[in-house]
């Protein structure tokens, strides 16, 4: 009763998924509108609160055991409370009961977003142009055969993009510009027929049953 | 007399063979309107649309541009309606003949994804045929997948240096399926941390996939026999930021020192963050991802690269169990039958004159 | 071989460090090299150029502060190329975070125009060279209502004005009356235009895109659904390359200054990869 | 150099220089804003999912319009929490198990037309085809250099037989498509990253020190 059920659930449900797509009416259409954008939403928001609890959860035990950096367990817990008051209280568009600005200072939801983690998230997005510079110059090395092919197109990309590519040779950008469109389309479309049989093999093991691991604890 | 001949002269042609019918492979309340453009085509500004219901009455539904000769107009099940297209020149109209009566309504079946629904049953069928005749158990081929045969001495480099393993499934959701092929070979490289008694590190970016990852891992400990050595603070939720969640993946790459790395599952721009630092690290880094835009990093940062599929025949490469081996074998099948298509459908759009490219639509 | 040893390990942060400083630099000291100006440009700007008088041009906003720095120099420089060519103009933004961006950009061009305007007839004057139309939500409603009648779905402008007391909309009514709807933006907008204003309209669309978005965009230049496309920083300056070289007009060049540091940027990820070969082929051949 | 007073410019700036300060090395300002971004990234969660998911689609409609409809998902989400309680914690895997089970099913048609009916249709040999590079002639070269470099990628992917003889080479023809591919998309994306750094150094320059204008 334990595996069979679920199993029975997730059989139903992955026919449930897949009827949608071929079934246009709109009795079908309305009820998998209900299913995806209500029922399965609150579901999320619930395992959104396990998730949080497990998160406070480590970082309260690193504070108590006094393990390595557990002071920053407390700008992490104090940050997220803060945040959490303002926004919960405060309203998405500081509409809620909370005030969210004193005098010419305002700090509701939204702008502590568009402050703080904008600019934290963009800043580890650009982090990315230090990291390629390192990643390249450490592992485009002609290794081998594959690792030459890789270096090579990636050079001659990256001299066609340049204006001092085409000084080089008026083609160059042409022939960069041939590379993304045949060779690069080529070998993009092979594995994604690869990726599309693999992923139709794993839904499939999962939906009849084949491929239990997901069930996790508990022998029955 | 001379102004209705000039009016005679001066009318617009207006739009002729006007038909509308129920839009097709639709959940109804929907009409298509078609007519052939008026011969004046060059000088209107458009074409106005016309409903009725009793045939008296027309009321303006729809606008479109010149030279155009089908519109699908917004209806309510039920009704009939009559529609007639208007040519229109700055403030002149030249309205057509009514169209007969239609009615829409909704459809059962949309026969324009046949096609998907073909190939979803002769996938589903070679896949399954394979899967199941492997259970009479003789021996299959599976060629090197190197990231897969590397799994065994990273976890033992681990266990020797005494450092933990960080194991990352990816950003994605419980939905894509790289994160279900994540978390299966989670499970076997938690059983083999289990065995080894090597602490796994598991932070996850989204709530669900941090449950099932939490209850695969108990299960791995134990099947293993060691359900006491499992710590539920290795298992743990960051945030659902993609950011936020590569900034505190990289704290733990460089504070816990994990010996081996795996970057396996859904990733996006954030993959070369994860890849680089743990580069630095100087762990050994096995990845893998179905994401086409993702690879080129991985290939390039890390010491073994699961390239697409080899992410799904993973599982059953290290587990052996011959149901799922049997299903790679189907996935074999697929190719090739793919590959069969390609050539015979190249032949077909080549030396004839069949509209192959409206299979595949 | 010491030096060998050196060439082949450089530490990461030495790399860093040089990378930091070449982009840096320029955008300090900023110069602007001559740009080529490629295909996809050049169709941009001549599909602005050869739009007849009687017709406007179309500019939607819609990035956000975050691209702006690849976008916002693509807005200045077509701004200009309209003002100076007097081609009406109508910009709008589909969503309400660009407008803060679309005004900044607007004010500032035509700041540039008007100092140095003598007369009447060569400032810039609203409502008879230029609108801002704002944002009406949702955006299938002016995408396809304009088909029809601009002034149906934007009633009122973004100053409040009643959009049809104002003389330029006369002399424009829709689509019909439009040469071009330039989309600049982050997101997928560009191919919104495309799908359901020029399908049902004919509208010609030229896009302005980021870097990272443009293998996405590419096929449909290929197909000709894009009048003209302008990718990133790159198609930033040589759109301003173009302004500068063919209407004489003299200006911060904001996409042009960058491009230097990106071409500089580039140059040196191309060396530490030349570097690190050469260390290695040493290497093997010393074995 | 006007600097500028604005407290929230200067809190971004900082948050990005302690994201920079991580490519030297980590240190407690990375450390600092590592933390502050899990925090606040999750009180934004909590507040889009109060807002926008829990009050209008679960408490609304069933405590204060008392639809009756809403226990439902009310109680499937609440078994999540059964796994706090040893004897009924297998309870967990029915949220789970719906919920993974009804987005497998979403996945498999929209995975079959777009990963393989779409990019069939693109690789079949037609004149359609041909015309579509727009490079005249030299089309017809493309395509089929296209569809061999496709059907060799496939052969590489091959796992249940060796790769001996026409397969042997069949896959090492694809490797080179594949590997060729990842330097060219490696390449093609380094110029939008450096322009996301620019875009990060010219709000540290011009809006926060007002160095660049």
């Amino acid at each position: 009763m334990k595996r069979t059920f679920p199993l029975i659930l997730v059989f139903v449900f992955g026919i449930l998924g897949i009827i949608p797509f071929f079934v246009p009416h709109p009795v079908v259409q309305n009820a998998d509108e209900f299913l995806r954008n209500e029922f399965l939403r609150i579901l999320v928001a619930f395992a959104l609160v396990l998730g949080l609890g497990s998160l406070l959860k480590v970082h309260i035990d690193k504070i108590k055991r006094k393990r390595e950096n557990w002071q920053y367990s407390w700008i992490l817990i104090i940050s997220f409370l803060i945040s959490a008051i303002i926004g919960l209280f405060g309203g998405v568009g500081g509409t809620g009961i909370l005030p969210t600005t004193i005098g010419s200072f305002q700090f509701d939801i939204w702008t502590i977003y568009w402050n703080v983690v904008m600019p934290l998230g963009s800043t580890m997005f650009a982090l990315l142009a230090f990291f390629m510079a390192s990643a390249a110059y450490r592992a485009f090395r002609a290794r081998s055969t594959e690792a030459t092919l890789l270096l090579a197109a990636a050079f001659v990309v990256m001299l066609g993009v340049l204006p001092l590519g085409d000084r080089i040779s008026p083609h160059l950008p042409s022939f960069a510009q041939w590379i993304m469109d045949v060779p690069n389309v080529a070998g993009q479309r092979g594995i994604l027929f690869g990726v599309a049989l693999g992923a139709l093999a794993t839904a499939l093991k999962i939906i009849l049953g084949i491929e239990r691991s997901w069930l996790g604890g508990g022998r029955e | 007399m001379i102004f209705i001949l000039l009016c005679a002269l001066m009318a617009l042609a207006p739009p002729s063979k006007v038909r509308a019918y129920d839009t097709p492979n639709d959940g109804g309340g929907s009409v298509t309107i078609e007519w052939q453009i008026s011969p004046d085509d060059k000088e209107l500004i458009g074409y106005q649309i016309y409903r009725s219901e009793d045939g008296e009455i027309y009321e303006k539904v729809g606008f479109i541009g010149p030279g155009r000769t089908r519109i699908e107009d917004e209806t309510q099940d039920g009704p009939e309606y009559i529609y007639k297209v208007a040519a229109v020149q700055d403030t002149i109209r030249s309205y057509s003949d009514p169209s007969p009566p239609v009615m829409s309504r909704a459809h059962l079946v949309d026969r324009t994804k046949t096609n998907v629904f073909v190939s979803l049953l002769v996938f589903g069928a070679i896949i399954l045929y394979f899967t199941y005749a492997a259970r009479k158990g003789k021996e299959m081929f599976i060629r090197k997948i190197a990231g897969l045969q590397a799994v065994d001495d990273a976890v033992g480099r681990a266990t020797e240096m005494g450092k933990p393993i960080l194991y990352c499934p990816g950003i994605g959701y419980i939905e894509d399926i790289a994160t279900i092929a994540s978390l299966n070979i989670l499970g076997e490289v938690a059983k083999k941390c289990a065995q080894y008694d090597t602490k796994l590190i598991n932070p996850n970016r989204d709530p669900i996939v941090y449950t099932v990852a939490r209850e695969i891992i108990k299960e791995s400990y134990s099947s293993v026999g060691r359900p006491d050595s499992f710590d539920p603070d290795n298992v743990y939720y960051v945030t659902d930021s993609q950011f936020a969640y590569a900034a505190a993946l990289d704290g733990v790459m460089i504070r816990e020192r994990p010996a081996t790395n795996f970057l396996v599952g859904w990733f996006r721009a954030e993959s070369l963050i994860l890849a680089e630092t743990g580069a630095s690290t100087g762990a050994i880094q096995i990845a893998g991802t179905d994401q086409v835009s993702q690879l080129p990093f991985f290939v390039t940062a890390c010491d073994y690269t699961l390239i697409g599929e080899e992410l799904y025949a993973a599982s059953a490469y290290i587990s052996k169990e011959p149901l799922l081996l049997g299903a790679i074998k189907g996935e074999d099948w697929g190719k090739f039958f793919i590959g069969i298509v390609l050539i015979i459908a190249s032949i077909i759009g080549l030396l004839t004159t069949f509209p192959i490219l409206g299979l595949f639509r | 071989m010491k030096i060998i040893e050196i060439l082949t390990n450089i530490d990461r942060r030495i790399i860093y460090l040089i990378l930091l400083i070449v982009v840096v630099l320029p955008l300090i000291f900023p110069s602007v090299e001559k740009v080529r100006v490629m295909p996809p440009v050049e169709k941009l700007y001549y599909a602005i150029d050869t739009i007849p008088p009687e017709k406007a041009v179309i500019v939607d906003f819609d990035y956000e502060p975050q691209t702006a720095p690849e976008l916002d120099p693509m807005g200045f420089a077509i701004l200009r190329h309209v003002f100076k060519r007097r081609i009406k103009l109508l910009v709008l933004s589909l969503y309400v975070q660009p407008l803060g961006l679309a005004q900044n950009a607007l004010t500032q061009v035509i700041e540039e125009f008007n100092s140095a305007a003598k007369t009447n007839a060569d400032s810039i004057i609203y409502g008879r060279d230029y609108v801002f139309l704002g944002w009406v939500p949702p955006p299938i409603i002016p995408i396809l209502g304009m088909g029809e009648s601009i002034t149906g779905v934007y009633t009122v402008d973004y100053y409040g004005n009643q959009t049809d007391t104002l003389p330029l909309m006369e002399e424009i009514t829709n689509y019909n009356d439009v040469g071009l709807l330039v989309s600049l933006s982050g997101s997928d907008i560009p191919k919104y235009w495309i799908a359901y204003a020029q399908s049902r309209f004919g509208l010609p669309v030229g896009a302005g895109i980021t870097a990272v978005s443009a293998s996405e965009f590419y096929p449909y230049l290929q197909t000709g659904q894009f009048s003209g496309m302008l990718v990133g920083m790159k198609g930033g300056a040589e759109y301003e390359e173009m302004v500068e070289r063919t209407l004489k007009i003299k200006s911060r060049r904001k996409a042009s200054e960058a491009l230097l540091s990106l071409t500089y940027a580039h140059i040196v990820m191309i060396l530490f990869i030349v570097i690190g070969n050469i260390g290695y082929f040493a290497k093997r051949r010393k074995k | 150099m006007n600097i500028s007073g604005d407290p929230w410019i200067w809190i971004s700036a900082l948050m990005s220089l302690a994201i920079f300060s991580f490519l030297y090395r980590d240190n407690p300002f990375y450390r600092f804003a590592e933390h502050i971004f899990v925090g606040v990234a999750n009180g934004w969660a909590v507040t889009f999912y109060w807002h926008n998911v829990l009050s209008p689609s679960l408490f609304n409609p069933l405590f204060r319009q008392g639809n009756l409809y809403y226990i439902l998902p009310f109680v499937v989400g609440m078994l999540y929490f059964t796994r706090f309680i040893p004897r009924v914690s297998w309870l967990v895997r029915i949220p789970i198990g719906l919920y993974m089970g009804y987005w497998i099913g979403v996945s498999i048609p929209s995975t079959l037309q777009a990963y393989i009916i779409k990019q069939v249709q693109g690789t079949i040999l037609t004149t359609q085809n041909f015309q579509a590079w727009n490079s005249g002639s030299m089309g017809v070269v493309w395509s089929v250099i296209l569809l061999i470099g496709v059907m060799c990628t496939i052969a590489y992917f091959f796992f249940s037989r060796e790769h001996k003889g026409a397969l042997g080479i069949a896959s090492r023809i694809g490797i080179i498509f594949v590997m060729v591919g990842f330097g060219a998309a490696f390449g093609y994306t380094v110029m939008a990253r450096i322009s996301l750094l620019i875009g990060r150094l010219q709000f540290l320059l011009g809006p926060w020190l007002g160095i660049i204008d």
